[in-house]
């Protein structure tokens, strides 16, 4: 054994002890660190994912929600009616839900939070979700109905998104700082840089949690994840940011590290309007000229599952598409010689902070060049990024991670930063809104997914994990990110 | 002395008002809208138009200047975009982590670099002075941040003795609160500390061969006596200088130490502040930094004053 | 009974030798004064006796104390004797004084360190020492610093500081060498005065052989680390035995001859009404601006070929007025003309070509990258065609021969020379353009004795060869007097005397002429000594 | 012996250094632009002597170029602190007093005074990461060092008396800046060059570790140790070798700027005559 072994054997001894020590007394409080820290709390006025890692369904609720498999269950409304024509739906809401204020939850609190999501001023960041209402009715307290413009197939599950949570005219104008839900767990502190703390809400109206006590750390850092992980400083740590040292984890028995699956398309993103990337053998040959596995392992340690189109490979209506882009660097260059470019072309990379991006982004211009293609490297942060390339389209490559569930349908928007424009795929996908038949949409979206990856549309790299590394003792964390949350309700400490 | 802090002052607020200018001119050209950023990548046009509006990012860039340092004067930093508390409120939390920092790696420095550069002076060119100076350069070579790596895995990872970062805050206790700064500080403190030793030894040095040193041995000093009774004090003012210079650096340029210790200061919220594109939090921290080192220039040089009382006759 | 008595001292600092068997002797109440040239040893000897060495001097021989060999003393033991049993005052009083500390905490720190006295008698007693010096504590509060107080002062102070312990012997090292004459001579006496009242012996160290001939009991002449003759001081001066004591003596009152005046010469340079004001800080915040008239409505004239000298102390402007004559400031008033033009910083400085100037620091007047012949041809700058090829080779050549230095000197570096050499190719560079009229701005005040003799001499034959006009200015009256036909005393920016020089010199008129040259240290009559010393053999 | 020793052992420091980036020009062990990653994060053994790293690359490879973006970046932004701090030194020493000197200074005072990463960060945000803005952004700091250095160093020469004699000679305050008091701040402006120099390197290795410096491929020792940093609890030679070279570079630049001021310092040479 060696001397570090030994010291870890010896301080794990130590923990045990310690965790004897409070054996009487069940550990009900727990210090959650996550990689980024919400701008501020309030999830219908910001894209920060951060913000419903934060407070989703710990703080606040939507009508339905969203569960650790991903499917969409009743929250705040026990039950809803469909009309035939698919376009009114009839909400009953749960009753006795107050918010931590004291005030009484009712319809009036949905017709303001769905209203304010969808106004003309509204700064919503998913105004999209919303596009489709029509109006908004109270019937009495506790029933509410909207209704549709036209049918949409996803309206319950656009409800479940953070951003459509249910918040309360009288606390919104605090809600940045001080947020008010319905949630099990209340707002209780935040120190700008460092945590927000979370307490019980004894008041809820499901079945209370585990937990009294809820600390969220912000801890940026990867090294100062590890550090404080090892340091046991803290409980678990969400979405780790070192994929590198979850072997480290695994080998400790204090912990458990948990490797979901997040609905994060990890692509090469291409820009499909400028040339030569508009030709579709240009792009056939990047994608051939890409070893997704060797990315995976380089730039994420083996964490990450190959796709081969824009689609969560957990989702019951993926169709795997990765033989269509195998690794093929002498195909690769045969696509480049009949495209016209046999000695290749040089085209910008541009890169945005996460190191999914940045490691990946190495790796894919070294094995771009291996077949000619020249890639110029420029690393961006978010804003920038957002600026040049999203906004801009000023870019040829990028790599970034699609965390938005079941958002293929950006494929059908030709002023969407990668410019893909197929009439095809467009017709599509308005009909696929349009379906509710949950048959005919699976039809629909596995055409969908194998139209993008044959068009070769951008390079499809891996399925973004969420590692999770939690103290061995924790139950009840989502292994799986079906949206950014840290649901907290279900989870608890063991004996 | 009046005149003199008063034209001290004066070019004080010169410079304050020049650096306002150049701090908004060059922020405000940096790409990247701070609304887009908020919103990212699903947002409509007509939602970034709408926050921007009630960001008040929808006005001439002279109007927004002005009222930028028109709520300065006041005291009022205005709110940050991101965050939406008022930047000043903001400022405030985090310079009770990053300017007890500075003070406790500058203590650390002084403590380390004041016994060392003494003695080197008083051993100048024997064995003594000779280790000490290659200890120096060493220490000015060793980058903090490679240094701080080295601690964190050294005490926080394997020793365990620390915590590898954060801040619990002054609430938990002081003492509590300064072990979470102390790993920060000795990687800030030693390259300053390295710093400030030669500092101290070259000015010393100048020192000792100065006529007045002979007049004290004359007078039956001995070497130690004239050193402390004479030479210390009149080798403070370059020590001084530089000790200012280290503390501005300290309070700005914790960035990287704080990004390594994850501590809430303002070099962590500078860093944030500018990625997210919250131009305000910027300008104001970038403000607050200026003004931070022209006052502690400003107190150097009345420090100078108590010092040598030469400068305190000059009008 | 001998106070102090230096036997065989040898001295040397790493490898170079400094004192080769140094012995002499002061006995209580006695001034000797140790005086030579630089370089000869005589403030190492000095130091030696303090035991205030560089840690890499070594020392041979005897220095006893009251029978007690210093040499042999550790470390602590001669702590308690510095200051206590020997007191020093040193040449520079400018820097001597701790900058930080008031001087009534500077003369009582020499009283605490030496003895258990509290804390306010110790203040008490330095004040006494101070008023002993003459700096009584009604007017010079205890609470000043030294930056406070003019160089006189500050020398008083350290003297103070010296003497509070009432040491048996007191060292001086270049007292005076940094003050102006009338303060020199009030200096001197305080410490003659002091000796007498206190007993103790004074090692006097010196260059000047003026000012101890009066003063000194016996003198100790030294040249290169040794002693080449002593005695007592009459006797030495009546009857010197060495060439070197000899040379020294006639150096020091070197006379040169001045080739006559030319008659009715037409006027080279005119100065009318010259006005130079510096603004003052303002006092109060809205206070009107003061200023400083450096130069406060001088006006003279020098014509072709004549030797105009310019006497006064420091700061009384002659730096100011020197600036305003090489046209490098501009005048508040009045107006400088030389060769009938304008002179000011934006006439044409071409104008300058007719006059030169010769800086007094010898080691910054060149710049040390540049060599000889690149240093002296900068004036051809001023003219339109200067030589070229061979003609400025000849040129060069010629100045350099003209100034006693040899042609092939011109390839070399600045710092290959000697001070005195140094101070011939400054001359060399004013010469190189043929100037009527050159400004000797303490153009040998730096220098040694025997070396400012050469030069004095080299001056003296260019006004001759050259048929140069000079203005030479100076704080020291002899040299003025040999070296000048007309003289101009100033004073507080103002012309205060002018005249022929021998009149003004016989017969001032002015009390402040009179006041300088009662100050000044004159050497004694020789003819005078031998009768003297005569008279009892 | 101690300046000597001083100078000596600087002088061998940065040769390493400066030799392993010219050499990089010719060779290198391994050619980094091709990633290994089945050989990742290897230890140092024969084959690599100072491992691999996690895309399977020689680490000695990358030290090697890396040294090359060091240096670069620390002479050009030296370069362009000189360049424009020294005339401006010179012009205010020239003129002291005057109001050029006045705002020159004023203008030094403000650019210290603000933070020098954070400004940095910002030029990096406002022009994006590159070495080239790495390069501007510590130049622009060195541009007050350099002119503050000149100013007092030269300020200190026109007090001295062959400056008089060269105005007497009726030389323009411009020419004899440039020929007399230049060559006379040389050594001055050598020993802070130096100083500068190393500075400089750690500044772009400071910035490469938070992403601002120079970019991929271009391997930068500060990157180096950024990509370590989160390695470094099971592959410590990831940061140790980058922070060696860092040091081994800083280290010998400073011995050497410490043995040219003994060696060059005026004040010195008088003592030793």
């Amino acid at each position: 054994m060696t001397f570090q072994g030994t010291k870890l054997a010896f301080a794990s001894a130590l923990a045990l002890c310690a965790g004897l020590g409070v054996a009487q007394a069940q550990q009900t409080d727990i210090t959650v660190a996550l990689q980024l820290e919400p701008p501020h709390l309030d999830p219908t006025s910001a894209a920060a994912g951060a913000i419903d890692q934060v407070l989703y369904s710990n703080v606040f609720e939507g009508l339905t929600r969203f569960m650790g498999d991903g499917s969409v269950v009743a929250g705040l409304a026990k039950s809803w009616d469909i009309s035939e024509d698919n376009l009114t739906y009839t909400f009953h809401l749960q009753d006795g839900v107050t918010f931590h204020d004291g005030s009484a939850f009712t319809a009036d609190d949905v017709k303001f939070s769905l209203d304010r999501a969808r106004a003309e001023d509204s700064v919503n960041a998913q105004k999209a979700l919303f596009e489709d209402i029509a109006s908004v009715e109270v019937v009495d307290p506790l029933t509410v109905t909207v209704t549709l413009a036209q049918p949409n197939g996803s309206f319950l599950f656009n409800l479940a998104w953070g951003d459509a949570v249910i918040v309360a005219e009288e606390s919104i104008e605090g809600i940045k700082n001080a947020p008010v839900g319905t949630g099990a767990f209340q707002f209780a502190n935040w120190v700008q840089g460092d945590k927000v703390e979370l307490t019980r809400n004894d008041a809820y109206w499901g079945d209370a949690p585990a937990l009294t006590e809820v600390t969220f750390k912000f801890i940026s850092d990867p090294t100062a994840a590890f550090a404080a992980m090892m340091a046991q400083d803290i409980d678990a740590f969400v979405s780790y940011p070192a994929p590198e040292n979850l072997p480290q984890f695994d080998a400790d028995p204090r912990f458990q590290v948990l490797r979901g699956s997040s609905e994060g398309e990890t692509i090469l993103s291409t820009n499909n309007a400028l040339p030569p990337l508009d030709d579709v053998k240009v792009r056939k040959a990047i994608a051939h000229a890409i070893d997704r596995q060797s990315i995976i392992d380089g730039a994420m340690f083996g964490l990450g599952t190959p796709i081969g189109t824009h689609f969560a490979p957990h989702n019951p209506d993926y169709v795997d598409l990765t033989a269509n882009s195998a690794y093929d660097p002498e195909l690769s260059k045969q696509l480049l010689a009949e495209a016209g470019l046999p000695d290749g072309f040089t085209t910008t990379l541009k890169l945005p902070p996460p190191s999914y991006a940045r490691r990946g982004g190495e790796i894919v211009a070294a094995q771009l060049r291996a077949v000619g293609i020249q890639t110029e490297i420029t690393n961006l942060e978010w804003a920038q990024w957002l600026e040049q390339v999203f906004r801009g389209n000023d870019f040829g490559l990028t790599i970034i991670s699609h965390t938005e569930p079941m958002d293929i349908g950006i494929y059908a928007r030709p002023d969407y930063y990668f410019q893909y424009d197929n009439p095809t795929l467009q017709e599509l996908i308005e009909t696929l809104d349009a379906t509710t038949d949950p048959a005919k949409r699976s039809e629909l979206l596995q055409q969908a997914q194998t139209i993008i990856s044959e068009d070769y549309v951008n390079g499809y790299l891996f399925q973004l994990a969420v590692p999770t590394v939690a103290d061995a003792r924790i139950q009840g964390l989502w292994e799986n990110a079906p949206t950014q949350a840290t649901d907290l309700t279900g989870v608890s400490w063991a004996e | 002395m009046l005149r003199y802090s008063l034209k001290r002052l004066l070019s004080l607020i010169v410079s304050l008002a020049i650096a306002s200018v150049v701090i908004f001119l060059v922020i405000e050209v940096a790409p990247g809208d701070p609304a887009s950023f908020m919103l990212g990548i699903n947002a409509q046009p007509d939602t970034v138009a709408a926050l921007r509006a009630e960001l008040g990012l929808d006005v001439s860039k002279t109007q927004r200047y002005l009222s930028w340092v028109g709520g300065m004067l006041q005291g009022d930093f205005g709110t940050s975009y991101t965050y939406r508390t008022p930047v000043t409120q903001m400022i405030a939390d985090r310079v009770w982590v990053s300017l007890p920092l500075a003070l406790y790696a500058l203590t650390l420095s002084t403590l380390i670099a004041f016994p060392a550069g003494i003695y080197a002076a008083s051993r100048r060119g024997k064995p003594g002075d000779i280790t000490v100076m290659g200890a120096t350069q060493l220490g000015i070579a060793v980058p903090n941040f490679w240094f701080a790596m080295l601690l964190v895995l050294v005490f926080a990872i394997n020793l365990r003795w620390f915590s590898a970062g954060g801040f619990p805050g002054w609430d938990e206790g002081f003492f509590v609160a300064l072990k979470a700064l102390t790993l920060p500080a000795i990687a800030l403190a030693l390259p300053q500390s390295a710093i400030l030793a030669r500092v101290m030894r070259s000015s010393l040095l100048d020192i000792l061969s100065e006529d007045f040193m002979r007049t004290a041995r004359a007078k039956g000093l001995s070497r130690r006596q004239a050193l402390w009774r004479h030479g210390l004090r009149n080798a403070l003012v370059p020590v001084l200088t530089i000790m200012g210079l280290q503390f501005s650096f300290l309070l700005a340029g914790g960035i990287i130490i704080e990004q390594v210790f994850f501590l809430p200061g303002l070099g962590r919220l500078i860093f944030q502040a500018i990625s997210a594109r919250d131009l305000i939090v910027v300008e104001s921290v970038v403000m607050l930094l200026v003004f931070s080192v022209i006052l502690v220039n400003f107190l150097v040089d009345l420090a100078y004053a108590a010092v040598d009382p030469r400068l305190r006759s000059r009008t | 009974m001998t106070l102090l008595s230096i036997e065989n001292l040898s001295l040397s600092i790493g490898e170079f030798p400094i004192l080769k068997g140094v012995t002499f002797s002061i006995a209580p109440g006695e001034i000797v004064a140790v005086t030579g040239e630089s370089g000869s040893g005589k403030s190492m000897t000095a130091l030696a006796t303090m035991q205030l060495l560089p840690d890499s001097a070594t020392t041979s021989g005897y220095i006893m104390l009251s029978g007690q060999n210093i040499l042999d003393l550790s470390e602590p033991e001669l702590c308690a004797m510095r200051g206590n049993d020997v007191g020093m005052v040193f040449q520079e009083p400018m820097t001597a004084l701790n900058p930080v500390k008031t001087i009534g905490a500077q003369v009582a720190e020499t009283i605490l360190v030496h003895s258990d006295t509290p804390r306010d008698q110790a203040m008490e007693r330095a004040g006494e020492m101070l008023r002993r010096v003459g700096l009584p504590p009604e007017r010079f509060p205890l609470s000043r610093y030294p930056h406070e107080l003019s160089g006189g002062q500050r020398q008083r102070v350290v003297i103070a500081m010296a003497i509070a312990q009432r040491p048996r012997l007191l060292i001086a090292d270049e007292p005076t060498t940094a003050l102006d004459v009338t303060t020199q001579a009030q200096i001197l006496d305080l410490l003659k005065e002091l000796v007498d009242e206190f007993g103790m012996g004074l090692l006097m160290i010196t260059h000047d052989l003026a000012v101890v001939s009066d003063m000194a009991d016996r003198i100790v002449v030294m040249r290169h680390g040794e002693i080449v003759e002593q005695g007592e001081t009459r006797q030495l001066f009546a009857d010197m035995k060495h060439p070197y004591t000899k040379a020294l003596f006639e150096a020091s009152g070197h006379q040169v001859t001045l080739p006559d005046v030319p008659e009715a010469p037409e006027p080279i340079l005119q100065v009318e009404n010259a006005v130079r004001e510096y603004a003052l800080p303002r006092k109060g915040l809205f206070g009107a601006r003061q200023f400083h008239r450096a130069v406060d409505g001088i006006s003279f004239t020098i014509h072709h070929g004549e030797r105009v000298g310019l006497v006064g102390e420091s700061g009384c402007g002659k730096s100011t007025l020197t600036r305003a004559l090489l046209g490098l400031e501009a005048l508040q008033g009045g107006s400088i003309t030389a060769f009938g033009k304008p002179v000011g910083p934006g006439t044409d400085p071409g104008l300058r070509a007719g006059l030169q100037v010769v800086f007094q620091d010898p080691y910054g007047s060149f710049n040390p990258r540049h060599r000889v012949d690149r240093i002296i041809t900068e004036p051809y700058h001023l003219i339109s065609n200067p030589p070229t090829g061979l003609e400025r080779q000849e040129a060069i050549s010629e100045a350099l021969i003209a100034v006693g230095l040899k042609p092939s000197d011109a390839d070399k570096y600045i710092h290959e020379f000697s001070g005195g050499q140094r101070q011939r190719i400054a001359i060399a560079r004013a010469l190189i353009i043929r100037p009527e009229l050159i400004i000797f701005d303490e153009a040998v005040s730096a220098l040694d004795v025997s070396i400012r003799a050469q030069i004095l001499d080299l001056i003296a034959d260019l006004s001759e060869s050259h048929n140069l006009a000079y203005l030479f200015i100076s704080h020291d009256l002899s040299v003025v007097r040999t070296v000048t036909d007309r003289v101009l005393v100033m004073k507080s920016g103002e012309i205060v005397e002018q005249g022929e020089t021998e009149e003004v010199f016989a017969n001032p008129q002015h009390t402040y002429t009179k006041t300088l040259i009662e100050a000044a240290p004159v050497l004694p009559d020789m003819s005078h000594l031998k009768e003297a010393a005569n008279v009892p053999a | 012996m101690i300046r000597s020793r001083n100078l000596l052992l600087g002088g061998l420091l940065c040769l390493i250094v400066v030799a392993g980036a010219l050499v990089s020009f010719l060779w290198t062990p391994y050619d980094i632009t091709v990633l290994d990653i089945p050989n990742k994060l290897q230890t140092p053994s024969l084959q690599h002597p100072f491992g691999t790293d996690h895309f399977g690359r020689d680490i000695l490879s990358m030290i090697m170029i890396g040294a090359r973006t060091s240096l670069a970046v620390a002479i050009v932004a030296v370069g362009i602190g000189m360049g424009i701090g020294v005339p401006l030194g010179l012009w205010a020493a020239s003129n002291k007093g005057g109001w050029i000197d006045e705002i020159i200074m004023r203008g030094n005072d403000l650019v210290f005074a603000f933070p020098s990463l954070v400004i940095a960060i910002l030029i990096t945000a406002v022009m994006g990461a590159s070495a080239l803005n790495a390069i501007i952004a510590i130049g622009i700091f060195n541009i007050p060092v350099f002119a503050r250095l000149t100013r007092s160093g030269a300020l200190s020469l026109w007090e001295r008396e062959f400056i008089l004699a060269a105005r007497v000679a009726g030389k323009s305050k411009a020419r004899i800046s440039f020929e007399h008091i230049l060559p006379n701040v040389g050594n001055l402006l050598i020993v802070q060059g130096t100083i500068q120099f190393s500075l400089g390197i750690l500044a772009e290795a400071g910035l490469s570790y938070v992403g601002l410096g120079a970019q991929p491929p271009i391997p930068s020792w500060g990157r180096m140790l950024a990509d370590a940093q989160t390695m470094v609890s099971f592959a410590p030679h990831l940061a140790m070798v980058p922070g060696l070279a860092i040091i081994t570079a800083v280290l010998g630049l400073n011995l050497m700027g410490d043995g040219l001021r003994d060696l060059l310092d005026p004040r010195i040479r008088v003592v030793r005559q």
